[in-house]
């Protein structure tokens, strides 16, 4: 149905694409592989028409395909969910879905009602559940990605483009979404979909194309391969994953939340966690995880109950004074709560320690010789694809940006890490490496405390595993033996009002 | 959310009406003076209703006070000139409307920032407006047709508060029930999304920033008609005020998107604050003084009420 | 000739009359005339009174400046042997000549004027605009006259914002007419545009009234409204023309290497009413 | 990125100097006019300087006209009540100062939009101008050390270019080389990833809206200096002007980040239209039309420019 051949994309100096060929069949789930910045989303902007790719053919059923606007594309039937989340925040989620297709009118007037039915029966008829009224600026993120998938699905598409559409999403979310896709291609819909959890690819997908840096390097039938073969391929050597962490066990106490509240009907929290401690934390999508740890970091004010890190207090609010004591915190959110898009590498990645690059200790004055040396520094321990570092931090790949925004926080006097899904969109031998980054700190003796919706990397990463369900604690034991169904059975537990169960 | 979060900017031109009946009932809070105060926001309504259009698309337009301006010295050069009162007008409005064609293809086309291309755009206008002109006052001529549409009541409501009712309208249908407006909208809130999702960016910018001249020209003529006169620099002064109807009407309701209600109630403030305070004969500087602080005022009710929610 | 017009407030009616003459007049002589508005901005003036110095013109005129505010550069002109010519402003050194009604002796005639109209007793309100040195002037004699006739009281004012004088000014009379109603007898502006603002406000409110309106100027739409029977009786009427005109002959004379017959040229003024107009009006 | 779209608007600097030169190379190109436009861009660098701190915390400062009124009033008034020079210029720069805090503590502490606060902050400000002048120009005890600091040359360089220039080396320093200037930028950014990081944005607001104060404050004093008088709106003129040099300035350099070079630049580009246009004689309305369309044509170079690329 699609075919792409010699596809040659560049940007400035860098080439994103460099022959890249494809071909995908109607009907099937086709999973386009690779690491971070090896060019998929490249790729499928030249396949939605928002860029031109300057050498190859692209042919949709025999004819020759080659949008000028994202406008076109869709006229051609394809559909698409951007790794980046495309939602206007001001508007309803069902408003959102119209969003550049037409809307319903009678006489030229725009009829709500109809379209907030419509856009109901497609969330119900998927399964989905989503608050459809609120603009989608006060959704989560999982949700904000709910939202664009229920978009793409509005109508019937010949080829449905995904883009790392799980990569926020929790468990149940993400399998719900596997059996939509599954359900579309028996249906006759081609579907790209690309994913870095590796299990989902073979549970999902028929056939598979691996890029390696811009270029097609392999394809052919997943049932034909093995996980570490496709490894191999976009790695560009055997690399093998790390078995099952060894449980360290917590030292003395590190944080100790008791009786906290992040908001006055919310249930209180007690949780405690010794230094070298690596505590996951798992729920389902609304489980209160970030509100969790916003309100350690002090971003939100808390409400009720105390913290307590490493013997001394904290005050129930303030930023800064979580950094003073040594916490570190990195957003879910990269692109609107976490990077500062348009500015430089350079800039986004000193942000949080400006004060260490002064040219003299008592002068607020940057020397701008030990900020470059600083930032190479932190670059050069996470093996960030990069051109220079006064580009833009938007030109890297999502899974890069995603590097630096760790990479930045960490420094030798971290007492406490707050990691909100730190891994999200980011491929299995970057993941090593931010999973061996978490383990450094570990083992200096910080506590980690970290959220995640992938139950693989829970199992694999934690020393201890703490489940959230509708704001409380349902499960907090160490990891040793513990089985996915114990997890998932916590996340959807319904808490006692009063709060802890263990 | 709290109410007083919700309907703040609101609360704050009901507390600033309760100040001045009570400061003056006999005089401000009399309804002929209550109707009047619709009057004398009117023509500013219109053209803050205008730049409505600009503001959800998340740009400026800085030509809209030498828009109105313009409006009028043409429209009194034409009659000079011996047009009639319909071919005028629609010349006129023609006239405002490519003024915002241009700005909007410049803006949408080359993404050049809007700030500085409508005000020099609206430095260009002016020069036009001169030319024509002469830099004089331009009156006579003026059939009685057209002034009647400025001034006068109709069932006891002034002819201007009808416009302004009208554009209000229009505003409001537009911005909220039109696909041109959802998309305008969706552009202001995020333009790229709406850009990836397939919305034509460049042709709905350029129908706000068209529909934005076209609502400057209207109080252009409107102006015009009612003083029987135009100046070649009489309606620059719409320009600040317009954007701070604009902006307080963004506080008012709905989190920030301009709306054409807000926009209508930020209009209303400013008039009721230079009406009240004219009416107590507080002298030039106090009101000046006044103004100000009654604006923060009006401001911060509402963001305080929506920091405590 | 190279004649360089330099002025703040070229939008203005005023101002703009005085230009347009000078510059018909300067043309005839076959002098070249370069017009600059600075749009109310006395650095901006400064600056093009620079730029005009430095390209060499051989006159600056200044229009409705005071002179005060730009003195070095007035200085600079005159050292560097450019005269320099003050059309309605005042006197300062290194000015050649300053040709101007006196702008006190028309705010007293204004003011007599329109307390003779009323009966020397009631009850006026005040348009103004301080932040004009001339226009301020009026207002000091307004003042005076106040305080020589006890009978009339000024009941409400309003300071005019410009631009837009006209609306804002028919704004505050229509507030004003809710307010005092029939306790307001007369009008005093301190020039035309707020006047014909007033008397839009009067027309439309309270067409029966029979109060004076009067302003300063002869703006010709105000001289248009006075010739059509309306409430607007009288605009003291600056000889616009003949300042300009006066201009014109002194610049010749100091280019010929003359003196100026003055530094200080008074232009007389007269009021425009009704009587002066033949206007045919009843009741 | 293409050399057109990096240096564009520079490129268009120097292409309106060279037509200027062309068409007038006895008095435009003349060392001495040169020197002396660079005297006469610099109020408006000083202006538009300071509102780059502001710009780059993506927010507006509307009352810098009416401050650099403001100081001129204030300054001239304590003169006139005896005070010395030291004294005055602190006292003047210290009440520009505050002007800055307490704008930049509404906007930054309730969230509101600065627009607005800043627009009613500039009336009130101008209020009190008003009260304490009385609405006069005032001039008069002016001592002439004073008056010095804002005329003559030092070295044949005019003394209020250095003092651009120091401005000049001053914001630059602070947006590029401080801690201050790099947390500005990055809440200007992306305020709630700045306020994650821990930044203070509050603190780093008001700053930068305090600095913007200072900055105009500065100027209100040169320009009293200058003029060797002080009139209540002086500086009103300055408003629009001194955005749309930071706005040209943005498009200059940095890919839409405001930034000090660029900011010097728009506002060479500003100075050297209107006085080529001065010197050409060019009729008063074409000066206008001109204006506008050589500042649209600076940024069109470098957008067109861009979009190629
Ligand atoms: N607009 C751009 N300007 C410059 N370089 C770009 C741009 N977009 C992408 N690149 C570069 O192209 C390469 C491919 O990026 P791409 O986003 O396609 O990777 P990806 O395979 O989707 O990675 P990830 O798994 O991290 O999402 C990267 O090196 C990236 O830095
Ligand atoms: N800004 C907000 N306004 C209103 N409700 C919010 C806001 N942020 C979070 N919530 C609600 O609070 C609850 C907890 O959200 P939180 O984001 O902490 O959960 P989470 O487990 O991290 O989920 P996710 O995986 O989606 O991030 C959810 O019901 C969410 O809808
Ligand atoms: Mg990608
Ligand atoms: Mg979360």
């Amino acid at each position: 149905m699609l075919a792409l051949d010699g596809l040659v994309k560049r940007f400035g100096g860098v080439t994103a694409l460099d022959g890249v060929a494809m071909r995908v069949a109607p009907g099937r789930v086709h999973a386009l592989l690779g690491e971070n910045g090896a060019g998929k989303s490249t790729l499928l902007k030249c396949l939605s028409g928002t860029h031109r790719p300057d050498a190859g053919t692209m042919r949709l059923a025999g004819a020759a395909y080659a949008p000028a606007s994202p406008r076109a594309a869709e006229d051609a039937g394809l559909r698409f969910v951007h790794q980046e989340l495309n939602l206007v925040p001001e508007f309803t989620a069902y408003e959102n879905a119209y969003v550049g297709r037409a809307y319903e009118k009678r006489f030229g007037l725009v009829r709500w009602r109809i379209m907030r039915k419509r856009f109901a029966a497609v969330r119900d008829r998927y399964g989905l559940d989503l608050d459809i009224d609120r603009p989608v600026g006060r959704l989560s993120v999982a949700k904000c990605q709910i939202v664009e998938i229920l978009r793409a699905l509005m109508d019937k598409a010949k080829i449905l483009v995904l883009d790392e559409p799980t990569a926020s999403l929790s468990e149940a979310e993400a399998e719900t979404l596997r059996a939509i896709v599954r359900r579309l291609a028996d249906q006759g819909t081609a579907v790209i979909f690309v994913s870095h959890r590796l299990d989902e690819v073979f549970a999902v997908a028929d056939d598979f194309t691996v890029l390696r840096n811009g270029k097609t390097v392999n394809h052919g039938r997943l049932a034909e391969t093995s996980r570490e073969a496709i490894i191999a391929e976009m790695a560009g050597q055997a690399f093998k994953q790390r078995a099952r962490a060894a449980s360290a066990t917590g030292g003395a106490t590190m944080l100790e939340l008791s009786g906290l509240r992040v908001a006055p009907a919310r249930p209180s929290i007690d949780l405690t966690i010794g230094g070298g401690e690596i505590v996951g934390l798992y729920g389902i999508v609304g489980s209160g995880r970030s509100s969790l740890l916003k309100s350690i970091w002090g971003a939100n004010p808390l409400c009720r109950g105390s913290l307590v890190l490493d013997r001394s207090a904290l005050p129930r609010t303030g930023i800064r004074s979580r950094i003073a004591a040594g916490v570190a915190y990195v957003s879910e959110d990269r692109r609107n709560t976490g990077l500062i898009m348009h500015q430089s590498i350079l800039d986004n990645a000193a942000l949080p320690r400006l004060g260490r690059y002064r040219a003299h200790r008592g002068l607020p004055v940057l020397s701008h010789r030990r900020l470059r040396a600083g930032v190479d520094a932190i670059l050069s321990g996470l093996a960030v694809r990069f051109g220079r570092l006064d580009d833009r931090i938007s030109t890297l790949s999502g899974g890069n940006q995603q590097k630096i925004m760790i990479g930045r926080w960490l420094d030798d006097d971290i007492r406490l890490l707050l990691l909100d899904e730190p891994t999200r969109g980011v491929d299995i031998r970057s993941k090593a490496d931010i999973h061996a980054l978490c383990r450094a700190r570990a083992a200096g003796g910080a506590a980690v405390l970290f959220a995640t919706s992938d139950i693989e990397e829970l199992l694999m990463l934690a020393s201890r595993i703490v489940v959230m369900a509708q704001g409380a604690v349902t499960l907090d034991i160490a990891n040793s033996g513990v089985s996915r169904e114990t997890v998932l059975k916590a996340a959807f537990h319904a808490p006692a009002r009063s709060g802890m169960a263990s | 959310m709290a109410f007083s979060a919700r309907y703040g900017t609101l609360i704050g031109l009901v507390a600033i009406i309760a100040l001045f009946s009570a400061l003056s009932p006999a005089s401000f809070a009399q309804a002929s003076n209550l109707i009047n105060i619709t009057q004398q926001m009117s023509l500013l309504a219109i053209v803050a209703l205008g730049a409505t259009f600009v503001m959800a698309l998340s740009e400026f337009d800085l030509s809209v006070g030498a828009v109105v301006s313009m409006a009028g010295i043409v429209s009194v050069s034409l009659f000079g000139a011996g047009w009639g009162v319909p071919v005028t007008i629609a010349a006129t409005l023609a006239a405002g409307f490519c003024v915002g064609l241009i700005s909007g293809y410049l803006i949408a086309t080359f993404r050049m920032p809007s700030f500085i291309v409508t005000l020099a755009i609206g430095t260009v206008i002016g020069g036009i407006t001169f030319w024509i002109s002469d830099g004089a006052t331009l009156f006579g001529n003026i059939p009685v047709a057209f002034r009647d549409l400025g001034r006068g009541t109709l069932a006891g409501v002034p002819v201007l508060t009808l416009w302004a009712l009208a554009a209000t309208v229009l505003a409001l249908f537009v911005l909220d029930w039109t696909e041109l407006g959802r998309r305008v909208l969706a552009i202001g809130g995020n333009r790229e999304a709406a850009r990836l999702s397939g919305v034509r960016v460049t042709y709905n910018s350029v129908w706000a920033f068209a529909l934005c001249s076209l609502f400057a020209a209207i109080a252009g003529l409107l102006l015009t008609a009612r003083l029987g006169s135009a100046h070649p620099t009489g309606g620059n002064g719409f320009l600040l005020q317009a954007y701070a109807a604009v902006f307080l009407g963004m506080t008012a309701f709905r989190d920030g998107q301009a709306n054409a209600l807000g926009t209508l109630l930020g209009a209303a403030i400013i008039a009721v604050v230079a009406n009240g305070l004219t009416i107590l004969g507080v002298p030039n500087y106090l009101q000046d003084i006044f103004t100000g602080l009654i604006i923060i005022g009006a401001v911060l009710v509402r963001n305080i009420g929506h920091r405590a929610s | 000739e190279d004649v360089a017009v330099l002025t703040p407030y070229l939008s203005s009616v005023a101002t703009n009359e005085m230009v347009e003459t000078f510059k018909t007049d300067a043309e005839n002589k076959g002098w070249t005339v370069n017009v600059v508005d600075t749009r109310g901005d006395f650095q901006q003036l400064a600056s093009r009174v620079e730029d005009v110095t430095n390209a060499g013109v051989d006159a600056i005129v200044l229009v409705s400046v005071d002179p005060n505010q730009i003195g070095d550069q007035i200085k600079a002109a005159s050292d560097g042997k450019i005269p320099v010519f003050i059309l309605d402003g005042a006197l300062a050194e290194g000015v050649t000549a300053n040709i101007t009604t006196d702008n006190f002796a028309l705010g007293t005639i204004l003011s007599d004027y329109l307390f003779e109209a009323i009966g020397n007793k009631g009850n006026i309100v005040k348009f103004f605009h301080s932040a004009h040195p001339g226009v301020r002037q009026r207002e000091l004699a307004l003042d005076e006259a106040l305080e020589k006739n006890g009978d009339v009281t000024v009941i409400a004012e309003h300071y005019v914002q410009v631009p837009g004088p006209i609306d804002n000014a028919r704004q505050a009379m229509e507030t004003f007419l809710r307010q005092h109603g029939d306790k307001i007898d007369g009008v005093w502006a301190a020039w035309d545009e707020p006047a014909i603002g007033a008397l839009l406000a009067v027309q439309s409110d309270m067409p029966t009234s029979k109060m004076a309106i009067a302003g300063i100027d002869g703006n010709p739409q105000a001289i248009d409204l006075i010739g059509q029977c309306t409430n607007l009786v009288a605009t003291v009427r600056q000889d616009f023309p003949a300042i300009a005109r006066t201009a014109v002959a002194e610049i010749e004379k100091v280019m010929a290497g003359e003196a100026p017959s003055n530094p200080e040229i008074f232009v007389d003024a007269m009021v425009v009413d009704r009587k002066s107009l033949d206007a045919t009006c009843d009741g």
